[in-house]
């Protein structure tokens, strides 16, 4: 960026077909005022004492070379040319009396304003500058990347190879079991039967046996099934109780009620379920 | 907070707070992890047990010890707290790394971010008067890139916006606060 | 590499690799910047200078200097490269800033990623029939976490995917490799 732009600058610019890309107001100079920053910088003209009449013919010769070598000038270029025209011409009328100038503020010289309006550009260019000269995130540091989560973040601590193991024996034991089939033509497991099963198995109040265990005992999946239906029933009842030490660990039933409950809540629930829809009225 | 993390005295160990090397090694590891920016009051809220002065001079144990040769980090405090950079000679090294060129703010992004940031608020009116140019592209380019925000309207006629500068700008440029912006007074830029 | 990183000499000062202290310090920084695990190839590659056992002896520094009390780093080699991770030692402290519990996988979960783990490569039918239940959802899940990943398609009827575990596996359950998966036989003399 700021090759062409002191190519420009210098009077250097080679008119070439092959240069037609630039355009002015936007890749070489950021605007009229960029420009004439440039020009008093260039000449080493000091901005608290702006000659005005000298950075016009500047800006304007300026002008001119660019448009020699057929570039386009954007039109806010144009009225800057126009303003420092006037402000020229503004030097060569006599200066109003130094008393009234004094009144107020808002009967600046227009030249001492536009001095002061490029020195608060020249202000904020140094302060652009300086911003650039920080060290910036993505060019000088750089934050740590959110890559993979990091182990010691999303470790389960219950579980390490050894348990991911665990798991895939106990898989293979149970994929050892004979296949659960459901006989056609025999009758069905009785849920009433997988209750009280559940109940002997567990021999009275206090008594505790592993839930895995009193499946286990089963053969057939159909009758596992039931059984596991009735412990959720038996704990809704509160006749039993469910106790989970860990994570992922075993399921101990607890007993609450003696073996010889009598099952008639239980089987009337079952019926319920079993029973026929109702007949509809209509 | 420390009864939402250990509701489980079976499972959760209970907590011991680090001190000495451990509690600079912890807030080590814990800027690591976050990656954005901490602050002091959420460190010492999670460590749960060392004062805020420890806290601090941990903290102070751990910048000195990333300036010493063969490290590659720097501590910096930033706007929005403590966090852990990589330092500026080995931007190289990182950008060689990931293949990519250097993130730069053209010229026009600089002048209107560095108006923003030493004015705010400032409406676009007075960018542009300031610059002389139209700039409502590269301030919707700024506020595309979370460093500039709307931070009200202005009570004149029209109502215009007015802008002012994010913590994501603080960060992005390492600075603790607006105050620590490189001071430039007019009459330095003449001298 | 350098070609694409360094197209304009103007811009980008001639790259000196760093050497001694100053290749450890990149190196971290480095680690620091890019998150995931780097192959030495790659560090190798990007510094452009020094050799690939300078660069191993700067990682075997830069894994001692993380070991000094005071650090809450660790360097490690993982199956896809060297990394830099918190100090498990820290992660009470890690999770306490973010308030969180670690993730846990739920039973079904578990299950599947044994199998996959054990037969890889497994296809979804294989694992749906020795677990005796639907297990997509599952699965799916397994992938999204990067877990588990699609390793190919078996040369059968409907060339069903096959899956197998994935780096990100063997580095949350701190395995060097598959080979390092405990066997049933060493299960057995733990007993």
């Amino acid at each position: 960026m700021a090759e062409p732009a002191r190519a420009l600058a210098s009077g250097h610019v080679p008119g070439l077909p092959g240069l037609g890309a630039w355009t002015v107001h936007t890749d070489v100079f950021d605007g009229p005022l960029d420009l004439l920053l440039h020009l008093v910088k260039r000449d080493g003209i000091d901005l608290k004492h702006l000659p005005i009449a000298r950075v016009c013919d500047a800006y304007l010769d300026f002008l001119e070379r660019l448009r020699q070598v057929d570039l386009n000038v954007a039109s806010e270029y144009l009225v800057m040319a126009a303003t420092l025209c006037h402000l020229k011409s503004l030097d060569l009328l006599p200066r109003k009396p130094t008393a009234i100038a004094e009144t107020e503020e808002e009967e600046e010289d227009p030249r001492e304003r536009f001095a002061r309006r490029l020195e608060e550009y020249d202000l904020l260019r140094r302060r652009a500058e300086a911003l650039d000269r920080q060290p910036m995130i993505g060019r000088d540091t750089f934050v740590r990347a959110q890559g993979l989560p990091n182990a010691a973040e999303v470790l389960d601590p219950t579980v390490d190879a050894f348990g991911l193991l665990e798991i895939y024996h106990a898989i293979l034991i149970r994929a050892d079991e004979p296949d659960a089939v459901v006989r056609f033509g025999e009758s069905g497991p009785d849920f009433a039967t997988c209750a009280r099963f559940v109940l002997d198995a567990l021999g009275g109040p206090g008594g505790t046996e592993e839930l895995g265990m009193i499946l286990g005992r089963w053969q057939r999946r159909i009758e596992r099934v039931l059984t596991f239906l009735a412990v959720l029933e038996m704990a809704r009842l509160g006749w039993i109780g469910l106790d989970q030490r860990a994570h992922l660990g075993p399921v101990t039933v607890v007993a609450k009620v003696a073996s010889d409950v009598d099952l008639s809540q239980l089987t009337t629930w079952v019926e319920k379920r079993d029973a026929p829809p109702p007949e509809d009225d209509a | 907070m420390s009864d939402t993390i250990a509701p489980d005295l079976e499972e959760v160990p209970q907590w011991v707070a680090p001190t000495g090397d451990d509690l600079v090694g912890a807030i080590e590891a814990m800027l690591f992890a976050s990656g954005d920016p901490l602050p002091l009051s959420t460190l010492v809220d999670a460590l749960a047990g060392p004062s805020e002065e420890d806290v601090r001079a941990a903290l102070e144990r751990l910048r000195s010890a990333c300036r010493v040769p063969g490290r590659g980090l720097r501590l910096e405090e930033v706007a929005t707290g403590w966090q852990l950079r990589t330092d500026v000679r080995f931007a190289p090294a990182v950008l060689r790394l990931r293949g990519e060129r250097p993130t730069r703010l053209s010229r026009s992004a600089l002048e209107v971010l560095a108006l923003v940031a030493y004015e705010q608020p400032v409406t676009r009116t007075q960018i542009e008067e300031v610059r002389g140019v139209r700039s409502g592209p590269v301030l919707k380019g700024l506020l595309d890139r979370g460093l500039v925000r709307v931070c009200g309207r202005r009570e004149e006629p029209g109502r215009p916006l007015e802008y002012g500068t994010t913590d994501l700008f603080l960060e992005t440029f390492g600075l603790p606060g607006l105050r620590a912006l490189p001071a430039l007074a007019e009459r330095d830029e003449l001298d």
